[in-house]
């Protein structure tokens, strides 16, 4: 338990997991629309400003799971209730915080029947979420991460597009089914170490070999899926693109992470050895997905459609950070996760704008309005450019780090990486191009009206953190440093102690 | 006192009989059922410190007994409450109906208190002939007119298991020399490499097989929901399979010494019944079928927690079959509140609910998620001990056929989950429900999360009282 | 008013046309009595007489053909040659 | 200088920010106001060299925004006064969106100037690889959407192997600074960072996105592209690659080929690209020379080229603004509606062509002058004929075709043709007076150059000799041969061809074999994933209704679904076979438990 920094004083992390949970139980009893869009407008936002008490507190110089709490839980089997925050779930858990209170925003209009129903899945999803990303308790962990996929499958079976039942049920059959095995090996983990389902003690044991590459199998099989990395990711545009706009926003800006997120807690510390064993072929899938989602995402027609093939080639770069194994890739990854989180939510936050509009995510019906909606062709000019890594916005920062790190592990791995991001120039571009000029027949665009001041106000926030981190990146940076230096020390370290063994 | 359940249900069948005899009216006769149910489960709760034994020790009161006394009575109230309109029954049998409801549940009583073979017998016919004798007591008036086969099947299997298990008992009397269990339990580990003593012994395990629904003794099953009317179905989902999981739990624990055959064999059995349930469930268009085969496959879950022969996995199944019965109960409130006249839901019909009955559609959707394992509710949880119980025993192999089970079960449940909450109504109209419905299905949506969120209370009353027969 | 000159100078092409000439020999005669090609760079310049006169004829002459070569040669093609 | 170091680039591009805010009277003086800023802000910073900027990036980088030498002074400064020039000339433009681009196309120009380091220089490269492109799509032609793409695609390439360079030069040196490259210790560093700046300065083959770009571009987005692009790759060139033998055989294949090609051309901002390409020949052979003449010339040289191709570039602009024609087979004759633009275009054209007394005059000679020195006679002279040929070209064949002639104008062409409105002719006079001004008055240009140690002296009567000699009789040939020079409706392949296919044929690949293989991948997904799941699923459930309940129920409910053996069962039994069937389970264990 010396990883854990105890929270002293009021519990926050806990506030902030239930906050959203009990503020739902009053929509199941009130259920009048407006009502539902203010108080949830509210739990989030309170939610959201509550999360920010968390950065001056934080220590930035230690690897430990900071404002823990600990208390037991179902003790027969040696359940507790764990939780705690360090460098690299931090940001993933603001991020959390702050985007819900604009999905919340994206669907004032959007969404206009069952209102309080909706509300109630996104509080639920928010709640789910958070304890995700804080859980150190495997047990917590899973149950919150099959959990999640009960408010996401009524978001996109409810309040879907025309294929909603389709897309509902691949996205939660294959999750499920990638996350199945998951459960064993929680199950095997708690018994090989004397039944405790608490995280660190399960990290960086010599479990035999055969045993890590079983365990990282089903962690690649759970998590790969939740990414998703090629060839695991066809669930992913189904999904996206009958999601509505919210959904979409939360799927692509913090449900992707959470793949990325148990490689990093999981994987890698449990499974070093195995990692070390698999880790090239995770590379070149990396790789593979980063070129093949971008050749996919440029023959796309529907917008959403392309963002969400672009989506699986943006998380092969961060696959890809991650597995370099050293620290401009895991911290570019990091970084990256949290870009990705940023412009790709603000991407299909502009594609909801377009679809309240027109009805439809087609390219072919959204040419040329340019003309007619000068702020919003502005707005989603600067985040296609962020998408394609421009310099000066904050994926290039990520992007550019990552290909640091690729750099520094191997260097055709790393060039091999670079077709990728000519390819995101050419399929956002693509886009671009047809929204803002189109054609010589563009349909008549006459009749739209630019964006209204609550829809600035959703995407001015993104628009600010695009900069932000693309010209100032080293707040960012530095919250995470000490955890992702402690992870590849000791993932060296226990690299030199079985060499050492395997000498003697 | 210590037979004082049994005396109040016995009571309560007296009761009815003299209802028989006149002319009730329908309020009287509803109102009576419910009071009664209710009564009986606040003796039950009275007794349950009692212990003792009755009979020249054929009969056992114990903490065991007592708290599946408890759950039987309560899951009996539960019914009594949600089908108190008896939709699908003959109009001119209701009393007669309560009547063998009750005689059942007296024999269901009874079986979890028998420590000896004959005893066992005698209880398990009672129950099982009352319920054959109420499948075919639904009214035509529903569309359904292959009642009176379902039933004749069901007494058919019925009959052919307990051939099995009086061949098994015969067997084993002749070995041991006596049908007391403690007695049989002090013979058995002598005999234990006897074929005949193993063959003996899961011949009387096929008995409750039977009652549980595990393959191969699971054919009954889906013609039976089908046939039998909706609150009998209910019934017969519910609770007779906690009696069946109380005695599979002595009789396991008996047959624990017996090596690596009987557990290979529970083994082979628990993967068939999940893979045959799942499968089948996955194309059936009729709500009960479905539900029928998804019980099979949890029956095979089950099995998985006897199969470890620890307290624990007693434990884990006791939580299980209980969290697999409020869930069922669950279902079949809203099927039985859903279908105005008794009929036989298809899945379809159920499209739009959340429109028609709001309530009724959370509490399908919390249950359908739940005996889905999706957490945090209790099938989830029920189902992670079960494995964890299991992966301790190394039975890796089994314990992930089981969790892919899972995986392929969540098709047919969400199919159902889709038609309730994601589609339109589809011109169907709005589903009356009472307050009391309404409440009674929120109290089980509510104890469904509690039961998942916090077990230990729970796992903690399971395993002391199976401290108590061990 | 460069319209206007120009129009003038139009009304007398041939009197233009022979300035021009008269001129280029004007160049080529001042370059050959005033300039000291000694310190010039290369043998040509100091020992061929107008050198830089003939070297601009055949420089542009040459330019003017092998651009007129290469057009033939299937450089040149039709306008539309990337719509089709 | 206190520490006050504000960036012009800052400066354009919050004056572009701005811009959207500034409306109705204002627009205008705010317009000129901006770039007047910024030219007075570079002119402030030249005074006082250093280096400043300095930005320590993610703890280990090293960010030189502002490095002010004797190079970047010169290069600032003119870039500073075009943008001012090209500003005017787009005064009465109304798209604001198109200062917007051209202002952060000049920031992009002024922050690769001033930088002193790749990461610095990479981000301001990129900046005008898409503001420019944007410049391209704001004209409304409809071969301008695709032109824009190929220009981007080709200079995302051309970043990307810059990117490559310098990360490898990085992993290599640990160095990131923007410095001289070592000529005897080659690496693929140093030849993939000079692909990427040799791709921008369009040194063949990496040519020919230029004419085509140009020639698409919107009439004021031209005017800014031919000035910056070229120039600042020539800067960065000869910032790091001065004295590379290899860069004087392609400046002079360059060279020529540009003349070439504009010989051949037909349509006027084509030709005038072209003729970039031959004119930034000179520049690249000067830096690959790198004789302190060689540099001062390469710098001088830009400094004019900007001024007199802005200059052309303008005329040639205000011809399309006012006749919508941009061939030379639509136009002839036009000097009687346009004297003015004939005028400029005369001034550009002579000033290219090296008369005495204007611009080129005083540039181009240093750089042949440079190769004279080194002994390099076959590129000087190679180059004096290129400049025999841009006379014929610029001087000559451009104004002919165009002013004089038989008019090929169409009437309603020629009905709409005149001079252009107040503000065009303004830039013009302003670019026109500064030919003049560079030729006649030396220490102007000669002050800022950056080896102020290296006297040159143009005005040398053997020098003038030279050129008039070439001048004259280079007109002569043209009189000879104008016939081999009319205009024809023709264009002229090039390398892009390659570009413009195998764009078309990745586009295809995209579209028909990936998407294939993706829905392909869905049906395998359906059909190996859930099918057989599905099937399965269908053979238990037939299993069950046909093998089992149908023998139960004794009926014939599915018979027609019954196979022949299943039916047979059907009618033999019923009840009993399900029990058999139980039975026979039963008795399979037990014979499993005897015979195991």
């Amino acid at each position: 338990m010396d990883q854990l920094l105890l929270n002293q004083g009021f519990p926050l992390l806990s506030t902030l997991i239930f906050l959203p949970l009990a503020g739902s139980l009053l929509l199941f009893v009130v259920r009048d629309p407006h009502f539902a869009r203010y108080w949830t407008l509210a739990v989030t936002s309170i939610v959201a400003l509550l999360s920010l008490t968390l950065l001056p507190k934080f220590d930035r110089d230690t690897a430990a799971f900071q404002f823990a709490e600990h208390h037991p839980w179902i003790e027969s089997l040696n359940i507790t209730y764990v939780i705690g925050v360090d460098g690299i779930s931090i940001l993933l858990i603001l991020l959390t915080t702050l985007i819900m209170p604009f999905c919340v925003l994206a669907s004032w209009t959007y969404i206009k029947d069952r209102v309080p129903a909706f509300m109630i899945c996104m509080l639920i999803m928010e709640t789910a979420m958070i304890g995700v990303f804080v859980a150190l308790d495997f047990v917590l962990f899973y149950i919150l991460w099959e959990a999640m996929l009960i408010p996401m499958y009524f978001l996109i079976g409810i309040w879907g597009g025309p294929r909603k039942i389709y897309a509902s049920i691949k996205f939660f059959l294959y999750t499920l089914a990638g996350s199945i095995l998951l459960l064993v090996a929680i199950i095997w983990l708690y018994t090989a170490n004397g039944y405790s389902f608490f995280i660190p003690d399960m990290m960086w044991k010599d479990y035999p070999f055969t045993a890590q590459i079983l365990l990282f199998i089903a962690f690649f099989l759970a998590f790969a899926i939740k990414v998703p990395m090629f060839p695991f990711h066809t669930w992913l545009p189904a999904a996206h693109v009958e999601a509505p706009t919210a959904g979409s926003v939360i799927l692509a800006s913090i449900l992707l992470k959470m793949g990325t997120y148990g490689f990093l807690r999981f994987a890698l510390p449990i499974t070093p050895e195995a990692t070390t064993t698999l880790m090239p072929y995770v590379l070149w899938l990396s790789i593979a997905g980063i070129i093949y989602g971008g050749l996919t995402a440029l023959a796309q027609q529907d917008m959403k459609k392309l963002i969400a093939y672009s989506s699986v080639g943006h998380m092969g770069f961060v696959t890809l950070g991650i597995f370099v194994l050293n620290i401009d890739g895991i911290e570019g990854a990091i970084l990256q996760m949290i870009n990705h989180g940023i412009t790709t939510g603000a991407l299909f936050l502009c594609v909801g704008m377009i679809y309240e509009r027109t009805h439809s995510r087609e390219l072919s019906s959204a040419t040329g309005i340019g003309q007619y909606m000068p702020v919003f062709v502005t707005l989603i000019g600067i985040f296609s450019l962020s998408s394609l890594a421009f310099p000066g916005t904050n994926s290039f920062v990520g992007e550019f780090m990552i290909l640091a790190g690729a750099f520094r592990h191997d260097v055709p791995l790393a060039l091999a990486a670079i077709p990728g991001a000519v390819l995101a120039a050419a399929y956002m571009l693509r886009m671009l191009q047809k929204i803002i000029w189109g054609g010589t027949n563009n349909p008549d665009q006459s009749w739209l009206t630019d964006l209204n001041s609550r829809e600035i106000i959703t995407l001015a926030p993104f628009l600010f953190f695009v900069f932000w981190i693309g010209l100032g990146p080293q707040p960012f940076l530095a919250m995470m440093h000490s955890s992702v230096v402690n992870l590849l020390d000791q993932f060296h370290g226990y690299q030199q102690a079985i060499t050492a063994a395997g000498m003697y | 006192m210590l037979f004082l359940p049994e005396l109040t249900i016995l009571g309560a069948g007296l009761l009815f009989f003299l209802l028989t005899l006149g002319q009730p009216s329908e309020a009287t006769i509803k109102n009576c059922a419910s009071a009664v149910a209710a009564v009986i489960l606040f003796t039950c709760v009275l007794c349950v410190n009692q212990t003792g034994n009755l009979f020249y020790g054929a009969y056992r009161v114990d903490l065991f007994s007592q708290i599946f006394k408890i759950l039987i009575a309560a899951a009996t109230l539960v019914v009594f409450l949600f089908g108190n309109g008896l939709k699908g029954i003959k109009q001119d049998s209701r009393p007669e109906y309560y009547l063998f409801l009750l005689v059942s549940n007296l024999g269901l009583v009874m079986l979890v208190s028998s420590v000896e073979l004959l005893a066992i017998f005698i209880a398990l016919e009672l129950s099982s002939f009352a319920v054959y004798i109420m499948v075919p007591m639904r009214t035509t008036a529903t569309g359904i007119f292959f009642q009176m086969e379902a039933g004749i099947k069901y007494l058919l299997f019925g009959v052919m298991a307990t051939g099995f298990m009086l061949f098994g008992m015969s067997y084993i009397f002749g070995l041991t020399g006596t049908t007391s269990l403690d007695g049989i339990a002090e013979q058995l580990p002598i005999l234990a490499n006897r074929p005949a003593a193993v063959v003996a012994m899961l011949m009387i395990l096929s008995g409750f097989f039977y009652k549980l629904a595990i393959f191969p003794f699971h054919f009954w099953v889906p013609d039976v929901y089908e046939g039998a009317a909706n609150e009998t179905t209910a019934f017969i989902a519910a609770v007779p399979k906690m009696a069946a999981v109380a005695l599979l739990i002595r009789l396991t624990s008996l047959a624990s010494h017996q090596g690596e055959m009987v557990l290979n064999l529970l083994m082979v059995c628990s993967i068939l019944s999940m893979f045959y349930g799942n499968l089948s469930a996955l194309v059936q268009k009729d709500l009960k079928r479905m539900l029928g085969f998804s019980g099979i496959a949890h029956a095979g879950f089950i099995l998985l927690g006897l199969l470890t022969f620890k307290l624990t996995g007693y434990a884990s199944a006791v939580y299980y079959i209980v969290g697999y019965a409020l869930m069922n109960l669950a279902c079949f409130l809203v099927i039985c509140q859903v279908a105005a006249k008794g009929e036989n839901l298809g899945i379809s019909d159920l499209s739009g609910l959340h429109k028609r009955a709001p309530i009724l559609a959370l509490t399908l959707t919390v249950a359908l998620f739940s005996l889905a394992g999706i957490p945090p509710f209790v099938g989830f949880t029920g189902k992670f001990m079960l494995l964890l119980g299991a992966l301790r025993e190394d039975h890796l192999l089994l314990v992930t056929l089981a969790a892919i089970n899972t995986a392929i079960a969540i098709y047919y449940y969400l199919s159902v989950v889709r038609m309730t909450f994601c589609s339109d109504s589809n011109g169907l109209g709005n589903v009356q429900t009472g307050f009391l419905a309404n409440s009674l299905s929120l109290i089980l949506v509510t104890v469904i999360i509690v039961m998942g969120v916090a077990p230990s209370w729970f796992v903690a009353l399971a395993e002391s009282a199976i401290k108590t027969i061990l | 008013m460069i319209v206007r000159f120009i129009d003038w100078l139009k009304q007398w092409p041939r009197t233009v046309r022979v300035l021009s000439l008269v001129a280029a020999a004007a160049i080529v005669i001042w370059s050959l009595a005033a300039v000291d090609t000694h310190h010039a760079h290369t043998w040509v310049e100091q020992h061929i007489p107008g050198f830089w006169a003939i070297f601009g004829f055949l420089a542009a002459s040459v330019l003017i053909f092998i651009a007129g070569w290469l057009g033939k040669c299937g450089i040149q093609t039709r306008e539309d040659y990337y719509d089709r | 200088m206190t520490g006050s170091f504000i960036h012009p680039a800052l400066i354009m591009i919050a004056g572009a920010l701005l811009l959207p805010f500034i409306r109705g009277p204002f627009r205008k003086p705010y317009l000129c106001l901006v770039p007047i800023l910024a030219f007075c802000d570079v002119l402030y910073l030249n005074q006082f060299p250093g280096t400043y900027g300095v930005i320590t990036f993610m703890d280990r980088w090293t960010l030189v925004f502002g490095r002010i030498d004797n190079l970047s002074t010169i290069f600032a400064f003119i870039m500073a006064l075009m943008a001012i020039i090209g500003t005017i000339y787009g005064l009465h433009v109304e798209d604001e969106w198109q200062h917007i681009a051209a202002w952060f196309y000049v920031a992009g120009s002024l922050g690769v100037i001033y930088s002193g380091d790749y990461l610095v220089l990479f981000l301001f490269w990129e900046m005008m690889a898409f503001a420019s492109t944007f410049l391209i799509w704001f004209n409304t032609d409809k071969d301008a959407l695709a032109a824009g793409y190929r220009y981007l695609l080709v200079h995302t390439f051309g970043g990307v192997m810059l990117l490559f360079g310098f990360v490898l030069r990085y992993q290599a040196t640990g160095d990131l600074s923007f410095s001289l490259l070592d000529e005897h210790n080659t690496q693929l560093y140093t030849w993939l960072i000079m692909i990427g700046l040799m791709l921008n300065a369009a040194v063949p083959p990496l040519h020919s996105w230029l004419p085509d770009a140009y020639s698409k571009a919107s009439i004021t987005g031209a005017v800014f592209m031919c000035a910056f692009t070229t120039k600042t790759a020539i800067y960065t060139l000869a910032r790091a690659f001065a004295g590379f033998d290899i860069l004087i055989v392609l400046g002079v294949v360059m060279a020529i080929y540009g003349i070439i090609y504009a010989i051949l051309e037909n349509d006027i901002r084509r030709l005038l690209g072209w003729e970039i390409v031959s004119q930034v020949g000179y520049m690249v052979a000067g830096v690959g020379i790198g004789t302190a003449l060689a540099i001062n010339g390469t710098c001088a040289h830009a400094f004019a080229h900007i001024l007199y191709k802005g200059l052309l570039f303008m005329g040639a602009g205000a011809i399309i603004h006012c006749t919508g024609q941009s061939k030379l087979t639509e136009l002839g004759g036009l000097y009687r509606k346009m004297p003015l633009t004939l005028l400029f275009m005369v001034v550009g054209g002579i000033s290219v062509s090296a008369f005495p007394f204007f611009s080129g005059f005083v540039s181009k000679s240093m750089i042949i002058t440079a190769s004279f020195e080194s002994h390099l006679y076959w590129a000087a002279f190679l180059l004096t004929a290129v400049s025999a040929g841009t006379f014929l070209v610029a001087g000559l064949r451009l104004p002919y075709l165009i002013f004089f002639g038989a008019s090929r104008c169409t009437p309603a062409t020629w009905e709409k043709a005149a001079d252009p409105v107040w503000n065009m002719r303004l830039a013009m006079w302003i670019a026109a007076f500064f030919c003049l001004l560079i030729g006649s008055y030396l220490p102007f240009l000669y002050s800022m150059l950056p080896h102020a140690d290296v006297a040159f002296h143009p005005y040398t009567i053997p020098h003038m000799a030279e050129t008039l000699q070439i001048l004259a009789f280079t007109a002569l040939a043209f009189y000879f041969l104008k016939g081999r020079l009319a205009a024809r409706a023709a264009i002229s392949l090039d390398l892009d061809w390659f570009y413009r296919m195998a764009g078309r044929g990745f586009l295809w690949l995209a579209e028909k074999p990936l998407q294939w293989l993706d829905t392909a991948w869905g049906a395998a997904y359906r059909v190996v994933g859930l099918v057989s799941l599905m099937t399965i699923a269908r053979f238990s459930a037939w299993f069950d209704w046909n093998g089992i309940d149908g023998v139960v129920d004794g009926t014939a409910r599915f018979v027609q679904g019954l196979g022949g053996r299943i039916s047979v069962l059907l009618q033999k039994g019923q009840i009993q076979m399900t029990l058999y069937y139980a039975i026979t389970f039963v008795a399979l264990f037990l014979a499993a438990y005897v015979w195991l």
